[in-house]
């Protein structure tokens, strides 16, 4: 029976999230219905900066089917505002990067002003949610404008008006770190070069937006909370502190969540006003976020601007990068310097450079809070990097894939101490990998280089205009500080796994069942799986940064091994033998090298239950159930190369794609097809982001892509084909040799299309600087007449 | 099913004979509910009488007590006059299910109702109820012990149903008592029950009497050896023993969990020298 | 089946609605008004637990149709108590232990309330001839007597 | 984002239709497919007191072959046209514009009345019945009314239909023997409103051209006819040099707005792009074996 | 000012009675009135296809039309797609290809699909890439969801052949 179970880690076992899906019994938040349920509806400022002058709710508090209407006021020294100092960031962090943060709170709802436009101020609880919206409608506001601070240049201007007078500034970090000595590394370089990079604002735009339901039950004193989020231990922690009760008294639930990708990353105001309100109220309360709210109130992402510069050798050798950038994080930043401490650790890449100084500053805005979205600062890192070595590849007229090659770290070099601190306070060491050969893989794959040169020549000389673009990237992934699991052997023998890891479409439960499988040697369809649930694990952390297969593996091995040291001790006994003789297989524990001596865990859990007629050694506790917290030593890099070809039809700017390829090395992948998805997907999202999406503001800090006729998020037929191919070198750091790699494909394409795009306007020494890649900026540059293509300028 | 609930007899009468379904007069509802409830009636209309004034009231029609059908025992019970005219009838009133059920129930429904141990029925037969009946064919006057014919079965024709009973004038030195005997003192299904009413001349004499008995045969029963027992006699002990004998001599019952034949047969004998005494009493004060 | 509209009070507010007629007034309480305080033990009569106060009268509302309602005042256990002010019952009951499991405790409350209204100062027998149809499996009664007579006391003003 | 209140009514008869407007207008809108319609309504944006379902009125829906013009009922489904083997023989150009709406779930509800009566400058249809001279058939209190497609669009989504009116009927003219059409655009994806958009009809005798009809979307507050272009090929034939001319004219006489999508300037190029290739194409197709 | 009315549909076959406002729109209807919450909300104004659903056989937005406008319909949505359980190929086809994630756009794309396919299984490849960019999916990038479509609609085109 040995060979009737196999290893699972490695196979592409069919997902067991699949069929619920596709029969349409999903269960999103939308999709509850509990007995005398009431809905809220949310009024949002419309102004950017505006004082509240007064909020008259009488009108919508008489409307038909109105339960209760409360603005700002009501809640004001009721309901604590979410600290803006919930992420904590460790001493060593601190200790070694000059940091100066000071994150604003956030009001549930403000009491006293308008911070950006579709920022709560009030709401309105009824029977239905049209009624609700009927009510909303009622509502008189008066409030008083303010200068809008409309973006980060103008956020720093001195005598910006302020959004958070406590601060006494418009900055909410600032972080600065060095590495060598950039500013003699300048000096002395043969050559530098100097550009402003821009990485625009867009964002995760789940197709299930975020929803909340809140029940609770008096009786018990239980309040729970279904949220569509990716943090429900996070959640908890927060509506139990706001609303003075234990934590074990209030139960978060992720039921079904439509996608994630990091907006639903952290705890926001409705988590806890729905929670406060269906307390209040002792009725179930819904509250489901409609697209415009979504758009106007989720958080966005991205939005950062570089001012970079280079240092570099005749060679292409990259000598030093200093740069000094700044995010727009919006009005408030609710997982605080994250993305901007990404950006600063990921600068540099897979290259070698000695030399780095870098200082950020992240800036508050009159816009949607900046939280982290599927790449969280490296995209934008990336861009600036990428971007900075293809213009050192021009300025020295060598391929842009020849100046990575040189810079590279080689393999041998492994494992590579950076000489930066990640956030999680430990000194950066990239732990593994091959970036060279991950490079070579892409080009080869694309056909190898020099084909692609040749053919690109022969294509201009027929008037069309080809190019091929690389960005590489190194990525920290299964970030701490730590990950819960709770493992039990229930009676049956079957083995219960529960972790703090949401699931958002990854198909956790199908990988955490494969590893759990292979750690106690049972079929598959044995090990039930839990997550996204509260009071299945007392503490989590979450599904956020590309770390839960990484940490929630730590955390159901480190229980199942202590659950194993009971299991030997009772096989033994059972099958007197010694423990070293003992080995798990076939759904129990045997002798090894006798077939016949072998317990199942149903008989060993049998045996190790409490009561008289237990069979367990002396000494030995009663019960087979165990919850461990994995606190990794520190992240393992997962990194790739993308590369993509692009065809520009010089009459309408418009950029194809020809093909696009990313090699990605994520360790030993559990579920290679699931790890290929997750990779093209983010692929995907990042052609979007370089692309079409856009959260754009106008002068008087109005969002004016405000529906998806606006925000255009990619469609099938957007989409070219993509090749993902994977890099299999084992991670040291865990015992699966396994790296995350949930964000990774959402990092290289805008700056692969970019690359790629100025490779095929070369003739022209295109320069595109700044996402997205718009149709219009490229066709300028065969001039103003789409027929006659005017003389390339001398780049 | 159908609920209705008429203001006028009329109207009641027209619906019930209109239905072609099943039908239930709806007086107090501690019955006709519960046997719908689990599912012994399963009527395609319901008549709620409770609208109808003629239904609910009390009247003493110069000493002739008049009370309809759909009086509730709690109104009986609030009611002193008839308390204090017929306290042997009130003393089966009393005994009708709970506060909560004489709060709903009525004399129509537990004598329509057509259980043999019904307890407001054994006095009222030895009061000489008689009751009106209406129905399709106008209203006719019966005897209360004539209105069962045995266990949940009446004489009443389709579409008829009780409107109100009427207690004969008393003379004075009258006296009547119901006693049951049930396992519980409250909430309770009588093993027997016996009503006596009778009527003593100034020298103490029962110049006439009449004796009921309930639970002991498939619908209550008129006692008239026994009443014979009494007349005549000062209801001394020899008359009592002679009572009791006819009692018991009257007696078919059925033998299940709450008694056997035997059983019955002895206690009804008790109980009618029992309530006898009580009813005596009341004659002389 | 044709729904009935039916108007009545519960417990002081107004209420509207459509019932279907096969519907006990204890079942409209508990499922249309979703006043659950209200317990079904029986469904005969014979447990009191769904007792209410309706028009004055004290009745099992397990026997009485929800139409009837129409038009009528209704008393349940959610009245009781004036916001987070207890009745002296209630408390008492809570003082005596007078309750374990407590699902015939509303019954009992209605019903000893609905005593004390006719009869402030009754007997213990008084007390207990009239909770006769409100059964209780877990106090033996004997606390809630106590019970009873110490709120009527205290509501004597004594 | 749900709508706020109205009151339904669905009449089953164009006389029921023309009544209810005249009682209830301006306040009442008339429902076609509703694919424009209901998401301002969702947004709020819209909130029409009375909303006239057409979708029960079977007179309105149809598509007859007149001899010399189809007349296409007004809540004719953008589906039937490009199923309708009659609309791609006799009207090509509204055949291959109807492909470029939308979705195949949109093109199944959304109606060639509804898209023309809520004249979106983006919108296909506008261009095709303006560049083939279409006739708009109103009905309103006082009967029937015809307009030239020339005089129906007034602007940004606004039409010469009165607040009592309502489009019955388009008459399309069947394209000539010898002709050709093409609708080319170009859309940030597949399914968008365009950035630019051309529709073109071409009537050849010879290699020469005897009638150019064009007509751009997504460039002006409405559709725009391209009557420099018309000319300067009805004056120097279908020569790549003539074609290009008259794109770039095409360009100049378009009057783009710039938005977050495109620049007024960008939507101009574009214009001349899709001018040319339209014109390409429509030629293309005229002298293709039929 | 509420005008419930009542509405008569049937759905997947079964005839289904409910009362809605004028205002109702299809998906709410179906989703809160008849507790078919197979069918999806993501954008509310007919971007996104998550609430595409089948009226009188053709796919359409049901946030796009009001409950009433769907009285006397035949709705089809993705609960009906499966039969007694056994999943419908293409609902197989789907899981094969990894052509779902977190499933929140998984019925839209089928009911999408579906229409797609049977009114046309002749469609060229890109065109079934164009036509499923009526429903916008966020997790996968699409790759998976169109080849499910095109090796169904082969499917379809076999059995065709086969009579």
């Amino acid at each position: 029976m040995a060979e009737s179970i196999p290893g699972y880690i490695g196979q592409s076992v069919p997902r067991r999230e699949d069929r619920h899906l596709l029969l349409g019994e999903g269960a999103f938040v939308a999709d509850m219905q509990l007995p005398g349920m009431l809905h809220v509806a949310i009024a949002r400022s419309q102004f950017p900066h505006a004082t509240i002058k007064g909020i008259d709710l009488a009108a919508a508090r008489a409307a038909e089917g109105v339960e209760l209407a409360i603005s700002g006021a009501d809640i004001h020294g009721v309901l604590p505002p979410i600290s803006g100092m919930q992420v904590t960031t460790p001493q060593g962090w601190r200790d070694r990067v000059d940091t100066d943060i000071l994150i604003p709170d956030q009001p549930l709802i403000p009491h006293d002003k308008m911070r950006f436009v579709g920022e709560p101020y009030a709401l309105v609880v009824a029977e239905s949610r049209y009624l609700a919206e009927d009510a909303v409608e009622l509502i008189e506001a008066d409030f008083d404008p303010l200068p809008p601070v409309a973006g980060p240049d103008a956020a720093l201007a001195d005598g910006a008006a302020l959004l958070h007078d406590v601060l006494g500034r418009n900055i909410a970090a600032i972080l600065h770190t060095t590495k060598g000595d950039g500013a003699k590394a300048l000096d002395t370089a043969p050559h530098r070069l100097k550009r402003r990079f821009n990485h625009h604002r867009y964002a995760a735009m789940p197709m299930e937006c975020r929803g909340v339901v809140a029940d609770y039950d008096a009786r018990r004193d239980i309040l729970t909370v279904w949220s569509s989020s990716q943090v429900v231990h996070w959640v908890r922690r927060e509506v139990a502190n706001a609303l003075d009760m234990p934590e074990e008294r209030v139960i978060c639930i992720a039921p079904d969540v439509g996608g994630g990708f990091g907006v639903k990353g952290h705890c926001y105001p409705e988590d806890i006003l729905v929670a406060y309100l269906a307390k209040r109220l002792g009725r179930p309360v819904k509250w489901i976020e409609d697209r415009h709210e979504h758009l106007l109130n989720a958080a966005h992402s991205r939005d950062i601007a570089f001012d970079f510069e280079i240092g570099f050798d005749d060679d292409g050798r990259i000598l030093v990068v200093d740069t000094d950038f700044v995010v727009d994080s919006g009005a408030y930043s609710p997982v605080g310097a994250g993305i901007a401490g990404n950006s600063v650790a990921h600068m540099l890449g897979p290259y070698d450079i000695p030399n780095y100084e870098c200082t950020c500053t992240v800036a508050l805005t009159n816009r949607v809070p900046n939280a982290p979205y599927r790449g969280a600062g490296r995209p934008e890192a990336v861009f600036a990097m990428e971007r900075a070595v293809d213009l050192v590849a021009n300025a020295l007229g060598l391929d842009p894939a020849e100046v990575r090659l040189r810079n590279m770290i080689p393999p041998e070099a492994m494992p590579y101490e950076v000489g930066l601190t990640y956030r999680d306070g430990v000194p950066m060491v990239y732990d593994s990998g091959d970036y060279p050969k991950a490079l070579r893989a892409a080009l080869e794959e694309l056909g190898g280089l020099e084909a692609f040169r040749a053919r690109q020549k022969q294509a201009l000389a027929e008037g069309r205009y080809i190019g091929l673009g690389l960005g590489c990237y190194v990525e920290g992934t299964g970030v701490g500080p730590f990950e819960g699991a709770s493992v039990k052997i229930d009676p049956s023998g079957k083995i219960m796994v529960a972790t703090g890891a949401c699931a958002q479409g990854q198909g956790h439960e199908t990988v955490f069942a494969q590893m759990a499988a292979d750690m106690w040697k049972v079929p598959i369809d044995d090990v039930y799986v839990t997550v996204g649930d509260t009071s299945q694990v007392t503490q989590g952390y979450g599904t956020i940064a590309s770390r839960s297969t990484v940490t929630a593996s730590g955390a159901i091995k480190g229980a199942s091994d202590r659950i194993q040291e009971k299991v030997f001790a009772i096989g033994a006994e059972l099958l007197e033998a010694a423990e070293n003789d003992l080995e798990l297989r076939d759904g129990g524990i045997g002798v090894r090298g006798v077939p016949e001596l072998h317990r199942t865990y149903r008989e060993i859990a049998k045996a190790a239950k409490p009561g008289w007629d237990h069979q367990r050694p002396e000494g030995t506790e009663a019960g087979l159930e165990a919850v461990s917290y994995y606190e990794p030593p520190t992240v393992t890099w997962a990194y790739a190369s993308g590369a993509a070809i692009v065809e520009i039809d010089p009459e309408t700017g418009r950029v194809t794609i020809e093909r696009l390829v990313e090699v990605h090395d994520a360790g030993v992948l559990v579920n290679p097809a699931m790890a290929d998805g997750q990779v093209k997907g983010g692929l995907v999202q990042g052609l979007g982001g370089g692309l079409f999406e856009e959260l754009a503001y106008d002068d008087f800090g109005q969002l004016t892509t405000g529906s998806l006729m606006d925000y255009l998020l990619p469609t099938a037929s957007d989409v070219p084909p993509i090749t993902v191919l994977h890099q299999e070198v084992p991670s040291p750091l865990n015992a699966f040799g396994v790296k995350g790699l949930g964000e990774g494909g959402a990092i290289a394409p805008p700056v692969v299309i970019a690359n790629a795009v100025c490779d095929a306007l070369r003739p022209f020494g295109a320069e595109l600087n700044s996402t997205p890649v718009r149709w219009g900026d490229v066709a300028a540059f065969f001039g103003d007449d789409p027929f006659e293509i005017s003389e390339p300028s001398p780049a | 099913m159908r609920y209705e609930a008429p203001e006028t007899l009329d109207a009641a009468v027209g619906l019930l004979a209109g239905e072609s379904g099943q039908a239930r007069v709806l007086a107090g509802g501690t019955d006709v509910l519960v046997q719908i409830h689990t599912d012994r009636a399963d009527p395609d209309l319901i008549v709620d009488i409770k609208k109808i004034t003629e239904l609910r009231d009390i009247a003493d029609e110069d000493g002739a007590w008049r009370f309809g059908a759909a009086v509730t025992g709690k109104e009986m019970m609030d009611n002193a006059a008839f308390n204090a005219a017929w306290p042997g009838v009130m003393d089966g009133v009393r005994l009708i299910g709970s506060v909560q059920v004489r709060g709903r129930a009525t004399v129509g429904g537990n004598l329509c109702n057509a259980s043999p141990a019904a307890d407001s029925v054994p006095p009222m037969i030895a009061a000489r109820a008689i009751a009106t009946v209406i129905g399709p064919d106008g209203r006719r006057e019966v005897p209360v012990e004539d209105i069962v014919t045995g266990p949940g079965k009446t004489s009443l024709g389709k579409g008829e149903f009780v409107v109100s009973f009427q207690l004969p004038k008393r003379p004075p030195n009258s006296g009547d008592a119901y006693l049951r005997f049930t396992p519980r003192t409250e909430m309770d299904i009588a093993v027997v029950g016996c009503a006596v009413n009778l009527t003593l001349d100034d020298a103490g004499t029962c110049t006439d009497a009449r004796v009921a008995l309930g639970a002991v045969a498939a619908r209550a029963l008129v006692v008239d050896d026994a009443a014979k027992a009494l007349i005549g006699t000062k209801v001394d002990d020899a008359a009592m023993e002679a009572l009791a004998a006819a009692a018991s001599a009257a007696c078919s019952p059925i033998d299940d969990k709450r008694g056997t034949i035997e059983y019955r047969t002895e206690v009804a004998g008790v109980l009618a020298q029992r309530a006898a005494a009580i009813a005596l009493e009341r004659a002389k004060s | 089946m044709a729904k009935q509209h039916v108007t009545t009070t519960v417990n002081g507010d107004a209420v509207e609605l459509l019932c279907d007629p096969t519907q006990t007034l204890l079942d409209v309480l508990r499922d249309e008004l979703d006043m659950k305080g209200t317990k079904e033990g029986c469904g005969t009569g014979d447990c009191g637990a769904c007792s209410v106060v309706l028009d004055d009268v004290l009745v099992c509302s397990c026997l009485v149709l929800g139409v009837e309602a129409n038009g009528k005042s209704v008393e349940t256990i959610e009245g009781m108590a004036e916001g987070e002010d207890l009745h002296p019952l209630q408390r008492k009951f809570i003082d005596h232990i007078a309750l374990q499991c407590g699902i015939c405790t509303p019954g009992l409350l209605i019903a000893s309330k609905a005593l004390l209204e006719e009869n402030p100062d009754p007997t213990e027998s008084e007390i207990r001839y009239w909770l006769a149809g409100n059964l209780c499996r877990c106090t033996g009664y004997h606390k809630i007597i106590e019970a009873v007579q110490d709120a009527a006391a205290e509501m004597r003003g004594n | 984002m749900k709508p706020a209140p109205f009151v339904h009514v669905a009449p089953g008869s164009l006389a029921e239709v023309v009544a209810l407007l005249a009682e209830h207008a301006p306040d009442a809108r008339p429902l076609a497919g509703g694919q424009s319609l209901v998401p301002v309504m969702n947004f709020r944006l819209s909130r029409p007191s009375v909303l006239i379902d057409l979708n029960r009125v079977p007179e309105l829906a149809y598509i007859r072959d007149d001899g010399t013009h189809l007349t296409v009922g007004a809540m004719t489904r953008q589906r039937t046209l490009e199923n309708s083997d009659l609309v791609r023989k006799a009207a090509p150009l509204l055949h291959a514009a109807t492909l470029n709406i939308g979705h195949l779930p949109i093109r199944s509800r959304g109606t060639i009345g509804g898209s023309l009566s809520n004249a979106d400058p983006a919108a296909e249809d506008p261009a095709v019945v303006l560049a083939l001279d279409c006739v708009m058939v109103l009905h309103g209190p006082s009967g029937e009314r015809r307009v030239a497609a020339a005089d129906f669009f007034e602007g940004v989504l606004a039409t010469a239909t009165g607040p009592d009116e309502l489009l019955v009927a388009i008459e399309v003219p069947k394209a000539p023997a010898n002709s050709g059409s093409a609708f080319v655009e170009i859309a940030r994806r597949h399914g968008d409103f365009a950035l630019a958009g051309v529709a073109a009809q071409v009537t050849l005798s010879g290699d020469g051209p005897v009638s150019v009809q064009l007509a751009a979307c997504g460039v002006g507050p409405g559709p725009v006819r391209l009557s420099g272009a018309e000319a300067e090929i009805l004056d120097h034939g279908l020569s790549e040099a003539a074609i290009r001319a008259a794109a770039r004219i095409a360009a100049a006489e378009v009057d783009p707005d710039t938005d977050l999508h495109a620049t007024a300037a960008y939507r101009r190029r574009l214009t001349a792009a899709m001018t040319r290739r339209a014109l390409l194409q429509a030629v293309e197709n005229a002298k293709a074996p039929s | 000012m509420t005008d419930f009315r009542p509405v008569t549909l049937t759905v997947n076959g079964r005839p289904h009675t409910g009362s809605a406002e004028s205002r109702t729109l299809l998906a709410d209807f179906l989703r809160d009135g008849l507790g078919l919450t197979g069918t999806h909300v993501g954008c509310e104004h007919g971007v996104c296809g998550a609430c595409t659903v089948m009226v009188d056989g053709e796919a359409v937005r049901s946030c796009l039309m009001f409950a009433v406008q769907a009285d006397g319909a035949e709705i089809g949505t993705i609960e009906g797609l499966a039969k007694g359980g056994e999943m419908h190929p293409l609902q197989k086809l789907f899981s094969e290809h990894h052509a779902l994630q977190c499933g929140f756009c998984t019925p839209g794309m089928l009911m999408t699909a579906m229409d797609l396919v049977h009114s046309n299984p002749d469609r060229t490849p890109q065109e079934f890439r164009d036509g499923m960019s009526a429903a916008l999916c966020r997790c996968t990038g699409y790759e998976g969801i169109v080849n499910a479509v095109i090796e169904y609609a082969a499917m379809v085109k076999a059995e065709a052949a086969d009579g």
